[in-house]
C-alpha cells in the first residue's frame, strides 16, 4: 500500500500513467502489441531517449540545453566521415562520442565557467554545432557499414536488445553519479545557487560536469540514430532539442530545477513517441494531425504538471477528508 | 545604400517581434514566448487574406485583425503559463506546434495569399534610406517604451508583478492579470510583426518566420533584458535586433560554405553573450 | 507465393515537410488520385502522415502504418539517409516501400522522383540562350545540404560548364525562402554593378522581383517560378523576361500510380529505369519530368525540350488558364495519366 | 591566540561598507556584534566566511593570517557561517540539508546511514528527531532557523558566525541555541553572535563590538554597559528605552469599527471570532505556528473569501485588492518573498500600492522615505542597495503612505536595529493615534508589552492550537501573563519565565 503511495507521488508517475495508457490504446489499435514492436520502437526512439535523458540532467540544476540536438547531427556526421576516411565502426563510433563529449564540455565552459544564461548560451552553441556538421558533411550522404546497424538492432548478453543497453549505461551512469555526494549537491544546486555556493558546492564544476554529461547523453544518441540509419545526415537531430524539453516536463521535471530525475525523461519522450504512433493508426485526416497532436500534447503536460500541483494535491486531499 | 534600408526593413520587423518577448520576459516567472515564430507566420498568411472593397480599406482593417489573432494566441499562451501552471518555455512551445497546425489546418496547406499593394507599400521609401516600416517602428518603439512601458500605470505593475509576483499580489495588484496581458500584447505585437514581415516578403509561406523566436529572444537578451524577469527594455531589443540583423547580413555578403556561416554565427553569438550577458560572480 | 491480389489495397504516403503550399498540394494531389482508387476498389483505404524534418518522428510514423497492417508505403524522407531501419522492417514484412518526391536509394525499392536534373537544366539553358552564352550573373541556391539543391546545382554546373564567357560573380543560398532571396539579392545589388541574369531555383523569384524593386533597378532576365501568383505578376510585367518550369508537386501521384501497379503484380520495364540520384550504382528510379515548360511564348521547339516525352510546352496565357481556379500560392502542377504510365510498364 | 580582525575593508562599488573594521576575539569568547541597519555586520561576518572578498585588510586566527577564497575553502578550515538569509533547501530532507556541506562517504558513495546518525545526533540536542526526513520546505519558519543553526554544528566549528538566525526564533528555540553555544564555548569554539535582541545578548555574549557605518567603535564587556548605554553608543545618540505606560484600557471608551465573526485558521481547522476598535494597537502573540498568521492572513483575505461587518457594513473581501481598496494594509514576515521588489528603486517600491493600486498620486517620494529615516542615496537607487532594516522601512512607508484603516503586520521589526524598530513602534501608535487600528504579531513578547504601551487603547490576544487563549488588556498585558497564556497550564514545565524576566528591566 504504501509502495502504491509512493509510486503515485512520483514525479515521473503522470508520464508513466500517459505513457502505459497510449500504450494501451496504440496495442488496441494495431490488435495487440508484439515483441517486434518493442523492439522497433525502442530501436527508433533510444536516440530521442538519451537526449532526454541528458537535457534532464541539465534542468535539474536550473539550466538547460537546446544544443543536444545539433551534437547529435555532429555526431553523426563524424562517425560517417570517419568511417569513411577508413577507421573502424567501433573506432569511429569512439570518435563520435568524444566529440560530444568535447561539445558538451564547451558547454559546461560557456555556462558553468563564463556564467551565461543555458538557454541563450546553447542557443549559441547549437548554431555554431550544427555548423560544423554542415561543414564537415554539406550533404546527406555516406553510409556507415551494416555491421553497425546489425549490432544495434541485435541483442547484447543473448538477449537484451542492444539500444536498451545503451540507454542502460547511461541511467547507470546517472544512478552512480546521484549515489555520490555530487548528487545531493546537484538537487541543491537546481534549487538555489547562491545558497549552493555559501554552502561550499562548487557551482561551476557542477554545471560543467552536468553540461558534460548531457554531452555524453547526446554522444549516445548520435550512436542510436546513426547506427539505426547507418548514413549520415547533417541535420538528424535538429528536432530533438526542443522535443527533449517538452519530454522533460511531461515527466515531472521541473525546469525551475531541483525536482524530478531521469526517469521522468525517459518516460515523458516515450509518451511522445507514442503518441505519435496514435495519432497515425487514427488515420486522421492530414490537416488537422499536428492539430491534434499539439492539442494531445498539451493536455499530457497539464496533467503532469497538475498531477504535481501541491496545492491541488491538498485540495484533493482535504476533499477525500483527511485532516490538515 | 539600398542594402542598409534592407537591414532596417528586417531589423524593423524584428523589433516589433522582440517587442512583445521583452514584455513577456519583463512579466518574470521564467517567462518566455517560443510561440513568436508560429504566431507571426500565421498572421502573415491570414492578414493579407482580409479583402473588403478597397485595398486601403483591406489594409487597415488587416492591422487590428492581426493583432487580434497574435492576441488571442497570446491569451491561451497566458492562461496556460497562470492558470494551467504550465512553464511558459513549454507552454509556448507546444502553443507553436498547435498554432502551426492551425494554420495548415485551415488553409489545408494551401494558403491563397495575395499581398496587396499598401501591404507592400510598407517597404517604400520616405526620404533616403528612410523606408515607412522603419520609420513608423521608430515611432512605435519609444511610444511603447515611454508611454506604455514605463509611464503607464499597467507597465509598471509589469515589473512589480515581474519581479516579485507574490509581493506584487500582497500589494492588491492582480498580477495573474498582468502577467496574461503580458502575453497577449507579446502575442499582438508577433500578430503585427507577422502581417509587416508579409509586406515586406510580398508573398506568404507555412513557418516562414519560424526563425523569428529565436532571434527575438536573444535580440532582448542582447538588448540586457534579463531572464529573469522584472527588468527591461524595448529599445534594447531593437538594439539587440540590429545586431542580430547585421550579423546576419554580413555574413551573407561573404561567400563561404553554410556551415562554415552558421559556425561563425554561432562564435558571434557566444562572444557577445560573453561579453555582455554574463551573470554577476557569486563572489563579490 | 500468395496469389496476386489486383484490388483492395491498403496504401501509406509518410511526408517528412510539411511546411509549405507545394507539399501540401503534393499531399492534396495524392489525396485526390488515391479517392478515385479507392472508389474504383483498387485501393480499400489510405494513410498519410507528415512530419516537420523531424527524422526520428517520421520512423516512428512509418512503422505505426507498418503496424497497421498497409501493404504498401510511400515514402518522401525527411533526409535521404534517414530511414533504413523503416524500410527494412516494411520490406522484412513483404510490404512494398516507394521512395516518392525527393530520392533516396535503398536496396529493393523504387524510387520515383522530380527530375530536378532536367528541371534546372531546361532553365539554366533557357537563361545561357537569353544572354548568348556570355556575362556576369549570380546565382542563389535552395538550402545547402538538401538532396535537391545539390542535383539541381549540378545541373547548373554541367549547362554552364559549356559557357566559358559566362562568369558567376557570386552565388548564396535563399533556402527556398522569398524573405532569405530577397535579402541575398539586395545584398548582391549592392556589391556589384552589374549584373547581366540571376539563376536562381524553385520558389524565389518573386524576392529576387521585390529586391529588384526596392532597388528601383531593371530586372534583367532571370530564371523564374512556377506558382499562380508568380505568372499573375508576370503577366502584368511588360519588361519581365522568365521561364516557369514546373517542379510538379503531382510527383508522389506518379509514385501512387507505380505503386498501384507493383502490388497488381505488373513489372516495370527496365528501359524506363534509370540510377538513382543518391547511388549510381542503384538502377531503380523513375524519373518524372516537368509536365509543363512555360515561356512567354509556347517553344516546343526549343533545345531544352528535345527528349521529353511527358512534357508539355505551353504559353504564359496557357498557364495562367489552367491555373484560374486556384489559389495563388499553388503551383503549376500535372501528373502523369494512368496510361502514360502503363507505358512505363512491361 | 585567537580571532583578530586588522583594519578590514570592503566596498561594494561605491558603497563603504565596512572600512578599517578592528577587533580581537579569544579563543571560547562568545562575542555580540551590534550596530544598526547597514552598519556592516553581515559584510564582515561574510568576509570571514569567505562569501565576498575583502579589499584590505587581514584576519588572523591562531597566529596565521586567513583569507578563505570560497565558502568551501573556509569551511575545511572549521568556519562556518550561518546566515540570515538561510542557506538550505526546501527540496532536500533536514538530514540532507544539515549534511550537505560535508557529505559523509563510504567508499566514494554518500552513506546515507551517517547522514541520518549525524543529523540525528545534533537534532536530539536541538529537540527535533522527528522532522529529520521532512524536506525542509515543509518546515516552519523557526524550524528552519534551528536547522540553519544544525547545518553549522555538524561542521565542527571552530569559528561560528550567527547572523541574525534567532531573530525568528521562539523562546523555547532560543534557549537551546543558548545551550548550544555554552557547548561550544567549553569547547573552545569562538562564536560571532550577530543579533538586535539585547535580551539574547546578554543572555548569551561574553562581549560586544558596536558597529557603526562600517567601523568599530569599541568592545565592552557585555555587563559592563546597560542596554540603553549599548544603544546610545550605536545610535550616537541617547535612546530612551523606558516604556510609557499609558494603556488605559476601558471597555466603555473602545470604538469598534471592524467585526470579524468569522475567521478561518486553516493550519488547525479552527474559526476565530475578533472586534476592533479605531485607535487600538493588538499584539498577537503565542508560540510559533500556533495559527497567529493564518489569524493575519485571513483577515487579509489570502485564504478566500472573508465575510466581516465594517462601520455597521457587511463587506467581504477575497483578495488583496478588495483588501487594500477597503483601507486594509499588509506587512509579510518574509521581506524578500512578499515585499521588496529587489530589481526595482526605491520610488518604484513605494509607489507600489498608492499610485498602483489605489491610484493616488505621489508627489514626493522623498517625503515619505525620509519621515521613516530611511537611509538611502536617491529614489532611484534599487532596493537592495539598503540594509535589511532599511528595506523594511521603505516596505513600512509603503504601507503607511496609504492611510490605512487597518494596518495587518506580521513580525514586521524582525532583523530590525534597535533605533528603527522604536521608529517603527512610533509610526504606528501614530497611526492608531490617527483613529486606525494596528494588529501586529511578533515573536518577540518584550516587544509586544512595548508597542501596546504606547497607545491608550490596546490588547494583545495569545492564541494556541489555532484558538485566542486570553485577551489580555491594560494592566494584565505583562510578559508573563503572555507566556502563560501561550503555554497552557499543563505544559508549563521546563520553561523557567522569571529567570529570564530578570534581563528586563
Ligand atoms: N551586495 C551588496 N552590494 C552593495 N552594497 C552592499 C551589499 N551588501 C551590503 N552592502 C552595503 O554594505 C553596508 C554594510 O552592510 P551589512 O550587511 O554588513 O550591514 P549589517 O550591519 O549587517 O546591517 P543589518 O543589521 O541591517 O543586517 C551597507 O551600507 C550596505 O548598503
Ligand atoms: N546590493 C547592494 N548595493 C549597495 N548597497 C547595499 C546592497 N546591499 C546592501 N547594501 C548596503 O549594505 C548595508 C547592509 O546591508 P544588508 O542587506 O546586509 O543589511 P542588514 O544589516 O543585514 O539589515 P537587517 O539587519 O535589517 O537585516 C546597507 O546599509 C545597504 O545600504
Ligand atoms: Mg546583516
Ligand atoms: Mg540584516
Amino acid at each position: 500500500m504504501n509502495k502504491v503511495k509512493k509510486l503515485i507521488s512520483w514525479n515521473a508517475f503522470p508520464a508513466l500513467l500517459l505513457f502505459v495508457i497510449f500504450l494501451g490504446i496504440n496495442g488496441i489499435m494495431t490488435g495487440g502489441l508484439s515483441v517486434s514492436f518493442f523492439r522497433s520502437f525502442i530501436s527508433t526512439n533510444a536516440g530521442a531517449i538519451c537526449v532526454a535523458i541528458g537535457v534532464t540532467a541539465t534542468i535539474l540544476v536550473a539550466g538547460t540545453d537546446i544544443s543536444l540536438g545539433s551534437i547529435v547531427s555532429l555526431v553523426n556526421v563524424v562517425i560517417v566521415t570517419a568511417f569513411e576516411k577508413g577507421f573502424s565502426v567501433p573506432q569511429a563510433a569512439t570518435l563520435g562520442l568524444l566529440s560530444a563529449l568535447l561539445c558538451g564540455m564547451f558547454n559546461g565552459f560557456i555556462v558553468g565557467v563564463m556564467r551565461i544564461n543555458p538557454l541563450l548560451a546553447t542557443f549559441a552553441t547549437s548554431t555554431a554545432f550544427a555548423g560544423i556538421a554542415l561543414w564537415i558533411l554539406p550533404y546527406p550522404g555516406g553510409y556507415i557499414d551494416f555491421s553497425f546497424g546489425d549490432w544495434y538492432l541485435g541483442n547484447m548478453f543473448g538477449f537484451i536488445p542492444t539500444p536498451v543497453i545503451l540507454i542502460g549505461i547511461l541511467v547507470i551512469l546517472w544512478i552512480l553519479v546521484m549515489k555520490l555526494p555530487m548528487g545531493l549537491h546537484i538537487y541543491a544546486l537546481g534549487k538555489d545557487v547562491k545558497k549552493a555556493y555559501a554552502s561550499g558546492i562548487n557551482v561551476a564544476a557542477l554545471r560543467f560536469f552536468v553540461h558534460t554529461f548531457a554531452g555524453l547523453a547526446a554522444g549516445i544518441a548520435g550512436i542510436c540514430i546513426s547506427a539505426n540509419i547507418c548514413a549520415g545526415s547533417p541535420t538528424v537531430g535538429s528536432t530533438m532539442s526542443m522535443n527533449s524539453i517538452a519530454a522533460a516536463v511531461i515527466g515531472g521535471v521541473s525546469l525551475n530545477g531541483g525536482i524530478g530525475g531521469i526517469w521522468g525523461g525517459i518516460f515523458g519522450a516515450s509518451f511522445l513517441s507514442i503518441l505519435i504512433s496514435i495519432v497515425v493508426s487514427a488515420n486522421l485526416s492530414s490537416v488537422v494531425q499536428s492539430f491534434i497532436q499539439g492539442l494531445i500534447l498539451l493536455i499530457g503536460v497539464t496533467v503532469s504538471i497538475a498531477a504535481a500541483d501541491k496545492e491541488l494535491k491538498t485540495k484533493i486531499k482535504r476533499a477525500i477528508g483527511g485532516k490538515r | 545604400m539600398n542594402n542598409i534600408s534592407s537591414i532596417l526593413m528586417t531589423t524593423s520587423i524584428l523589433t516589433l517581434a522582440s517587442i512583445g518577448q521583452a514584455a513577456v520576459i519583463i512579466s518574470g516567472d521564467s517567462g518566455l514566448d517560443m510561440s513568436v515564430g508560429a504566431i507571426m507566420s500565421m498572421t502573415a498568411l491570414f492578414g493579407p487574406m482580409i479583402n473588403v472593397g478597397s485595398g486601403v480599406l483591406s489594409f487597415i482593417l488587416m492591422i487590428p485583425a492581426t493583432l487580434l489573432m497574435g492576441a488571442i494566441v497570446g491569451a491561451i499562451n497566458g492562461l496556460g503559463v497562470q492558470v494551467l501552471k504550465v512553464v511558459p518555455l513549454v507552454m509556448t512551445l507546444i502553443m507553436s506546434n498547435v498554432v502551426n497546425g492551425f494554420s495548415i489546418m485551415v488553409t489545408k496547406g494551401q494558403p491563397s495569399v495575395m499581398v496587396g499593394k499598401e501591404l507592400q507599400g510598407i517597404s517604400k521609401t520616405l526620404v533616403g534610406p528612410f523606408r515607412i516600416l522603419p520609420t513608423v517602428v521608430i515611432v512605435v518603439l519609444i511610444l511603447l517604451e515611454v508611454f506604455f512601458l514605463r509611464k503607464s500605470r499597467y507597465g509598471r505593475k509589469l515589473f512589480l508583478a515581474g519581479n516579485n509576483r507574490n509581493a506584487a499580489n500582497l500589494c492588491g495588484i492582480n498580477s495573474k492579470k498582468v502577467i496574461v496581458l503580458a502575453y497577449i500584447f507579446g502575442g499582438a505585437m508577433a500578430g503585427f510583426a507577422g502581417l509587416m514581415l508579409v509586406g515586406y516578403a510580398g508573398t506568404a509561406q507555412m513557418n516562414m518566420a519560424s526563425s523569428y523566436t529565436m532571434l527575438s529572444i536573444a535580440a532582448v537578451v542582447i538588448g540586457g533584458t534579463k531572464l529573469t524577469g522584472g527588468k527591461g527594455t524595448f529599445i534594447g531589443g531593437a538594439l539587440g535586433s540590429l545586431v542580430l540583423v547585421l550579423i546576419t547580413n554580413i555574413l551573407q555578403a561573404l561567400n563561404m560554405a553554410a556551415g562554415l556561416r552558421s559556425l561563425i554565427q554561432g562564435i558571434i553569438l557566444i562572444v557577445i553573450l560573453m561579453m555582455n550577458s554574463r551573470a554577476p560572480k557569486l563572489r563579490q | 507465393e500468395a496469389e496476386e491480389k489486383t484490388e483492395g489495397f491498403y496504401i501509406g504516403l509518410s511526408n517528412g515537410y510539411w511546411g509549405n503550399t507545394w507539399r501540401a498540394q503534393m499531399v492534396e494531389d495524392f489525396e485526390t488520385k488515391a479517392e478515385e482508387y479507392k472508389e474504383q476498389g483498387i485501393l480499400s483505404d489510405y494513410m498519410i502522415s507528415n512530419t516537420n524534418s523531424d527524422a526520428t518522428e517520421q520512423l516512428n510514423q512509418i512503422n505505426a502504418m507498418i503496424d497497421s497492417g498497409v501493404d504498401a508505403i510511400l515514402i518522401d524522407a525527411v533526409s535521404p539517409t534517414t530511414i533504413k531501419s523503416a524500410v527494412e522492417k516494411a520490406k522484412a514484412k513483404g510490404i512494398l516501400v516507394v521512395i516518392a518526391n525527393d530520392p533516396a536509394a535503398y536496396e529493393d525499392t523504387i524510387c520515383v522522383c522530380g527530375d530536378n536534373y532536367t528541371w534546372q537544366k531546361i532553365q539554366a539553358m533557357w537563361l545561357m540562350e537569353q544572354i548568348e552564352g556570355k556575362g556576369d550573373i549570380v546565382k542563389i541556391t535552395g538550402v545547402s545540404g538538401n538532396a535537391a539543391d545539390t542535383i539541381r546545382e549540378q545541373a547548373n554546373d554541367d549547362v554552364l560548364a559549356d559557357y566559358p564567357d559566362v562568369n558567376v560573380l557570386t552565388s548564396a543560398p535563399g533556402n527556398w525562402s522569398q524573405t532569405d532571396a530577397q535579402s541575398v539579392m539586395t545584398t548582391f545589388l549592392s556589391s556589384y554593378d552589374n549584373i547581366d541574369a540571376v539563376l536562381e531555383q524553385d520558389v524565389m523569384a518573386e524576392g529576387v522581383i521585390k529586391a529588384y524593386e526596392n532597388a528601383n533597378k531593371d530586372i534583367p532576365v532571370m530564371t523564374g517560378d512556377y506558382t499562380k501568383s508568380f505568372f499573375t505578376k508576370w503577366a502584368e510585367m511588360e519588361d519581365l523576361n522568365t521561364i516557369g518550369v514546373p517542379y510538379a508537386p503531382g510527383n508522389a501521384t506518379v509514385a501512387l500510380e507505380v505503386a498501384v501497379r507493383l502490388l497488381q503484380g505488373k513489372e516495370i520495364d527496365e528501359s524506363n529505369l534509370v540510377a538513382n540520384p543518391m547511388d549510381e550504382n542503384m538502377i531503380n528510379t523513375i524519373m518524372v519530368a516537368p509536365p509543363y515548360v512555360v515561356t512567354k511564348e509556347a517553344q516546343p521547339d526549343a533545345a531544352w525540350m528535345e527528349g521529353l516525352e511527358n512534357t508539355e510546352a505551353i504559353s504564359l496565357d496557357e498557364a495562367m488558364e489552367l491555373l484560374k481556379d486556384s489559389a495563388d500560392t499553388a503551383a503549376l502542377d500535372g501528373y502523369m495519366s494512368d496510361e502514360a504510365v502503363d507505358k512505363l510498364f512491361k | 591566540m585567537g580571532l583578530t580582525f586588522q583594519k578590514i575593508s570592503k566596498k561594494y562599488g561605491a558603497v563603504v561598507a565596512i572600512k578599517h573594521a578592528e577587533m580581537k576575539i579569544d579563543n571560547g569568547e562568545v562575542r555580540a556584534i551590534l550596530g544598526g541597519n547597514g552598519s556592516g555586520k553581515s559584510t564582515l561576518a561574510k568576509v570571514l566566511g569567505g562569501l565576498i572578498s575583502k579589499d584590505t585588510g587581514e584576519i588572523i586566527f591562531d597566529g596565521n593570517v586567513i583569507d578563505f577564497k570560497s565558502p568551501k575553502d573556509a569551511k575545511k578550515n572549521h568556519v562556518i557561517m550561518t546566515s540570515q538569509e538561510l542557506s538550505l533547501f526546501g527540496n532536500l530532507t533536514v538530514e540532507e540539508n544539515i549534511c550537505i556541506c560535508d557529505i559523509p562517504v563510504k567508499g566514494v558513495f554518500a552513506d546515507k546511514k551517517k547522514i541520518k546518525e549525524k543529523s540525528l545526533e545534533i537534532l536530539k540536542v536541538m529537540r527535533l528527531e522527528n522532522i529529520a526526513s521532512k524536506k525542509v520546505e515543509e518546515l516552519a519558519p523557526n524550524q528552519q532557523y534551528m536547522v540553519e543553526l544544525a547545518k553549522a554544528l555538524v561542521q565542527d566549528p571552530k569559528i561560528l558566525i550567527i547572523d541574525e538566525i534567532t531573530s525568528a526564533l521562539y523562546r523555547e528555540d532560543v534557549e537551546i541555541v543558548d545551550d548550544i553555544i555554552k557547548n561550544l564555548k567549553k569547547k573552545g569554539c569562538i562564536v560571532l553572535f550577530i543579533s538586535h535582541r539585547m535580551a539574547e545578548l546578554y543572555a548569551m555574549c561574553d562581549s560586544v563590538t558596536i558597529m557603526k557605518n562600517g567601523e568599530t567603535l569599541g568592545t565592552y564587556a557585555m555587563q559592563e554597559k546597560t542596554e540603553s548605554e549599548l544603544l546610545s553608543l550605536m545610535v550616537g545618540m541617547k535612546v530612551d528605552t523606558t516604556r510609557e505606560r499609558k494603556n488605559h484600557q476601558t471597555e466603555s471608551r473602545k470604538d469598534i469599527f471592524i467585526k470579524a465573526p468569522h475567521i478561518k485558521i486553516p493550519s488547525y481547522g479552527t474559526e476565530e471570532s475578533l472586534e476592533i476598535g479605531r485607535g487600538e494597537i493588538i499584539g498577537v502573540a503565542g508560540l510559533q505556528g500556533h495559527g497567529q498568521t493564518d489569524l493575519i492572513d485571513a483577515l487579509y483575505g489570502v485564504f478566500g473569501e472573508i465575510k466581516l461587518e465594517m462601520d455597521e457594513n457587511e463587506i467581504s473581501i477575497h483578495n488583496s485588492r478588495q483588501a487594500v481598496t477597503r483601507g486594509f494594509a499588509f506587512i509579510s514576515g518574509d521581506r524578500e518573498r512578499d515585499g521588496t521588489f529587489q530589481e526595482r528603486n526605491l520610488a518604484e517600491n513605494v509607489a507600489a500600492v498608492k499610485e498602483l493600486v489605489k491610484h493616488e498620486k505621489i508627489t514626493d517620494t522623498r517625503a515619505i522615505l525620509d519621515s521613516f529615516n530611511v537611509k538611502y542615496d536617491n529614489p532611484g537607487q534599487l532596493i537592495t542597495a539598503l540594509s535589511g532594516g532599511n528595506q523594511q522601512k521603505v516596505v513600512v512607508g509603503r504601507w503607511l503612505s496609504t492611510k490605512p484603516k487597518l494596518l495587518l503586520a506580521n513580525d514586521p521589526t524582525k532583523g530590525i536595529d534597535v533605533k528603527a524598530r522604536s521608529d517603527l513602534h512610533k509610526e504606528f501608535a501614530k497611526l492608531a493615534g490617527e483613529g486606525s487600528a494596528v494588529i501586529m504579531i511578533s515573536s518577540d513578547d518584550d516587544e509586544l508589552v512595548n508597542v501596546t504601551s504606547m497607545v491608550e487603547c490596546s490588547r494583545v490576544i495569545v492564541m494556541y492550537e489555532g484558538h485566542i487563549s486570553a485577551i489580555l488588556e491594560g494592566a494584565s498585558i505583562t510578559r508573563e501573563n503572555i507566556s502563560a497564556a501561550a503555554m497552557p497550564i499543563e505544559e508549563k514545565t521546563n520553561v523557567d519565565v522569571a529567570e529570564r524576566g530578570g534581563l528586563d528591566e
